[in-house]
């Protein structure tokens, strides 16, 4: 392995932040305690950490209403990711915006977005704007397998690739959106293969495998840092919960995934196979491990203890904000 | 009669309306599996031939719809949130709405296009659209806002019936309500508006989930002796002018009510429809007052979303001010 | 002072403007090569960098557009004809409409959106659109609507320099039409509305094309004795409320000309606004008239479209209705 | 030639209707006779002509702002069209439509759309109604190089495969999007190559020679009428006029193409090449060419007579039509 250690410590770490804040606020908002929606990422971690490892603080991530894995990864703060949860006027969009539509621009994340494929056009002219900005800023498009359907998918790569913008657009292909899997709704058996319409690099990887990511996005960022233009990312991976949480109790237990299925994308858990890998190399240790879970632990109670005691925003604050 | 509530309601008009016409079929997003009840076992009753999943692509099936309605079908495209309209509005704007007129009456459409409008609870900005607004605005599409389970149901039919592109706003406050429906073959007729409360004070027009709202405003404030006349267009294209302005000149104020953004919304046409009435016009005793959302998009925060959607209270206060009692 | 076009204004506009801020640029279909005067030569003096060509993806441009102004530039997005808007309605009403709220005033989105609305004379349903109304109704556009060159250029500078994503209206009728303009650097403010004609019977609210018009009708019925006061709002959001609110109440007659859709547009909105205003309310002394497209598609024969689209006629009609001579 | 003559002669003399209505209308139109503006098909006659010769009446085609070579192949009434133009009540749309908007619906015509783009998603559904009607009717849905940019072009084309939909579409690659060329806008050299992207079967052939796109359309119409799916297929092809009838006098002189781009085109014109063809083989002759012409002509003017004579609608009829 060509990365060194304290970098494979903290792709492992952030991956099991995404997985302990993820289940942590499925429980809080199943307790009640959080009014926003979410779309949990639980599965899906080695591809948000695996991507945004080759990513400055400058460039720049756009995501979708499946967005906490890809802010944490980017360096977001839990503190106010999970005040934005609680909707609390502590919390990074001060209580408008919620799971779906968190953003840092202090860190480059430019914003989730609830609408599927609506993001792809907004993170295209970011990287216009870095281009014509004279920048070597990289921009990163998150997006599901769902979202390749829509028009703006087409037309974003495709303006891309005219325009040689240095963005890369990563299809996190869950095999499903919400209960339509993408064997249904995509008639090619990868995602990558939409690359060739628009003439730019495919490439499909394996999505529970964090170095495979990481290596992967590092070819795809690096080219378009260099002014070689955008490439297409595709990362196969799954997504352990129901399209968001709860969903299991609206389905009235129909469920549209086997739990074979299930099981066997769980028996390739992408936090697991890395451990076990950084075990085997002598990376990590049990007690290492212990030792990071208590740091995480204790870092999400402060963010929820955060998030519980920040103030509500004043109703008339709802006002604020719509025009500068 | 029986009670179910507005998402039964839809459900037993499309499952008739599929039974007794062959071409009429329902497509959307995962909706052989759906999370409200709308379509709930639509797909068991009716196969995935005539329930169809659609790919995420509102541009490419609601204009499928339009396609298969000018070739004779009866499609009922399901947006699943209204708020994803705006990715198909070009077709809904520039075909649905225009091809028979542009072809010159060649072609009719009788297509439906539904989807969730309104507030979920905290589903922010782009899940909480009212656009019933906006598309009054193009020529050519028809629009249907029920504000009961018996409305709902019988709207619905006639939408599915109707020649021409229906836009029908499923407001998903009022999902659960339950109402009484017969259990014999009804339509509700499109433009027809109805008085769900007799006064003769204030006319309150409701639209939609303020309908219940304005009803219960009305209830409290006949306590006080103030008398609430609440009338429901139904529809807003056709939209019941005479209904509204007979009602008008009955009680010479007007409060219009609609959970939806403000300006050149629903509530600014009425208020201009009846301002602009010669016959209506002298019998306005007061300043015509709107109650709407506040003009922001929607926030996430239950206490910001509580403040920017219109209630009873400022209903009351819409009254309370055309009376001269603010 | 200096007379030019209406498109010569709008390319001074972005002339000065593209000079005094380099991070303002211009993109759009064929833009290098206009077929119209607006961005006529732009390419010749900022090169392809800055006037940048866009294949046809509507959505996906508009969409880039919000992005870069999200990066930090200015852009200027050019939709050619404003009917192509309904593509990118998406990206317009849920991005660069809501980004800044939803995300709690984090970012600004200096972005201008224009293009080509109105007649253009037998160009049919899908070139003649005037979809202003439309997009008043979602909260978080500015949207602008100019009638002379004057107003053009200086309102065009001002949405430039304006943090906040701004539709500007170039109404097709104007293009030719030519006025005097100064010298020096100058903007006309957002939400200004501007008496282009005081009097003191009739109040017309004039929007874009209906403008000239409006100041003919004026022009003829001052021979009769009859004195029009036109106020031109020239931005419709925001909407200078307490300058049309003045002259309704100075005259208490109101007639608003809108060469757009009727139902929920810009006419309604502004009737809608002086009805519920308690202060000018009981100064109307008769209904109010809007005088807007009938409520059809365009149709391309000359002879049908003149019969849509509002004219002399129909705004003299309205006001002596409004007087009580019709 | 597996074509009989009688079949030769009809698509030869095909071409040179839409050349000449074409041509007579672009010259109404410069003298002020024609209110509707036009898009001339001049020089891409091959293309609708090929295509429409494998469709029966009961097949439905869809096209663009460029329409009247695609409704004149398909069998559309030439005075009916040009009323149409005139904008006279006894056009094809009671002169609501003009020549960006017209239909014919008694042979499947379902209309020209003026959005680009914007009449694939319609025509998809059409082929749907077919498919759902158990109808071995086939759509076929014309549109430009430009068009493939669109979002609905991406959205269309993926419904089609996925519900393996009885449908062609026909991309008319006449290598500019008004004055933008397709080397600027699409980043493939072939618009066919996106049909990759949809599993579909892709297939470019020279749009100036009428049996190669007859022969190419005939197997992609086959093959939908099948049951077997759609197809896309590029017809490299050329207008010879501006975007619009009178672009030349807009542009003021400017041009994007050159002189010697626009002469190579016409050297390979696709009437001429075909009526060579045909007296080589002694299908054709001169007098039959002479008699042929002569009889377009009497038909083109008697259209033009027809729309001449037609009368105005009335204004009140611009109220009528909206709602059934
Ligand atoms: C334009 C639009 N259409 C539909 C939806 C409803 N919706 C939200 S997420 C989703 C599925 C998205 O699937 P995919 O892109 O694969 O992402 P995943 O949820 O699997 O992460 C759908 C249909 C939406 N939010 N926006
Ligand atoms: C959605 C949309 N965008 C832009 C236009 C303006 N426009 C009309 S035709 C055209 C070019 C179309 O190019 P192509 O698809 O290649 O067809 P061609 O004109 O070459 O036949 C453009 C940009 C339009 N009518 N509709
Ligand atoms: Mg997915
Ligand atoms: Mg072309």
């Amino acid at each position: 392995m060509a990365i060194d250690k304290d970098k494979l410590l903290e792709l492992y770490t952030k991956m099991l932040l995404i997985r302990r804040f993820e289940e942590r606020s499925a429980d809080l908002l199943m307790a009640g305690e959080i009014p926003s929606g979410i779309h949990s990422s639980i599965g899906q971690e080695a591809v948000a950490v695996g991507v945004c490892a080759n990513l400055r603080t400058d460039d720049c991530v756009s995501s979708t209403h499946r967005a906490h894995g890809h802010l944490i990864a980017k360096g977001g703060d839990i503190k106010l990711m999970m005040a934005e949860l609680y909707c609390k006027r502590t919390g990074y969009c001060k209580g408008k915006g919620g799971s779906m539509h968190m953003a840092d621009y202090s860190i480059g994340f430019i914003g989730a977005c609830a609408l599927v494929g609506g993001g792809l056009p907004v993170a295209t002219g970011v990287a216009l704007a870095a281009k014509l900005q004279g920048k070597d800023q990289v921009t990163v498009a998150f997006f599901g397998d769902g979202a390749t359907n829509e028009g703006t998918f087409h037309e974003s790569i495709n303006l891309a690739s005219i325009w040689n913008l240095p963005i890369v657009y990563v299809c996190e292909n869950n095999m499903y959106a919400v209960t339509t899997p993408t064997s249904y709704s995509i008639p090619v058996k990868d995602v990558a293969t939409r690359a060739v319409a628009y003439g730019i690099p495919g490439e499909t990887v394996d999505g529970q495998d964090v170095l495979a990511v990481s290596a992967a996005a590092g070819t795809a960022v690096e080219r378009a840092r260099q002014g070689a233009g955008p490439s297409l990312l595709e990362c196969k991976t799954y997504r352990y919960l129901g399209h968001f949480v709860s969903e299991e109790f609206l389905l009235g237990g129909k469920n549209y995934r086997t739990d074979d299925e299930i099981n066997s994308w769980k028996a390739r858990d992408a936090i697991a196979l890395f451990g076990t890998k950084l075990m085997e190399n002598g990376v990590l240790t049990k007690d290492k491990v212990a030792s990071i879970e208590a740091d995480i632990k204790a870092k999400v109670e402060d963010a929820v203890t955060f998030a519980r005691q920040g103030p509500q925003p004043a109703p008339e604050e709802a006002l604020e904000d719509l025009f500068v | 009669m029986r009670e179910v509530n507005f998402m039964q309601a839809f459900n037993e008009g499309m499952r008739e309306e599929m039974h007794r016409d062959k071409t009429v079929f329902f497509m959307g997003e995962d909706v052989q599996l759906p999370v409200f009840g709308f379509a709930l076992g639509l797909v068991d009753e009716f196969g995935p031939e005539r329930i169809i999943n659609t790919p995420l692509s509102e541009a490419g099936f609601v204009g499928a719809g339009v396609g298969a309605a000018a070739a004779g079908m009866r499609p009922v495209v399901d947006l699943s949130v209204f708020g994803f309209a705006y990715l198909a509005m070009d077709q809904i704007a520039s075909e649905a709405a225009k091809m028979r007129y542009m072809f010159g009456g060649q072609v009719k459409i009788p297509l439906v296009i539904c989807g969730i409008a309104g507030i979920m609870g905290s589903s922010a900005a782009h899940h909480s659209e009212s656009p019933h607004g906006m598309f009054m605005n193009v020529p050519g599409l028809k629009i249907v806002a029920p504000s009961t389970p018996y409305d709902c149901k019988g709207l619905l039919k006639a939408a599915i019936r109707d020649d021409n592109p229906v836009l029908f706003f499923q407001f998903i406050q009022l999902g659960l309500l339950t109402g009484a429906i017969p259990d014999e073959d009804y339509i509700v007729p499109l433009g027809v508006a109805d008085l769900k409360r007799e006064g003769t004070d204030v006319t309150v027009v409701a639209i939609g989930p303020m309908v219940p709202k304005a009803l219960t405003v009305a209830e409290n404030l006949a306590k006080e002796g103030i008398s609430l006349e609440v009338v429901d267009p139904r529809t807003l294209v056709p939209l019941d002018k005479p209904a509204i302005c007979a009602s008008v000149k009955k009680t010479g104020r007007l409060v219009i009510a609609d959970e939806a953004p403000r300006t050149c919304g629903a509530a600014a046409e009425i208020a201009a429809v009846v301002v602009e009435d010669e016959d209506t016009f002298g019998y306005l005793d007061a300043p015509i007052q709107r109650v709407t959302r506040h003009h922001v998009p929607m926030p996430c925060s239950p206490v910001l979303e509580r403040f920017v959607v219109p209630d009873e209270g400022r209903i009351e206060a819409a009254v309370r001010k055309v009376m001269g009692k603010s």
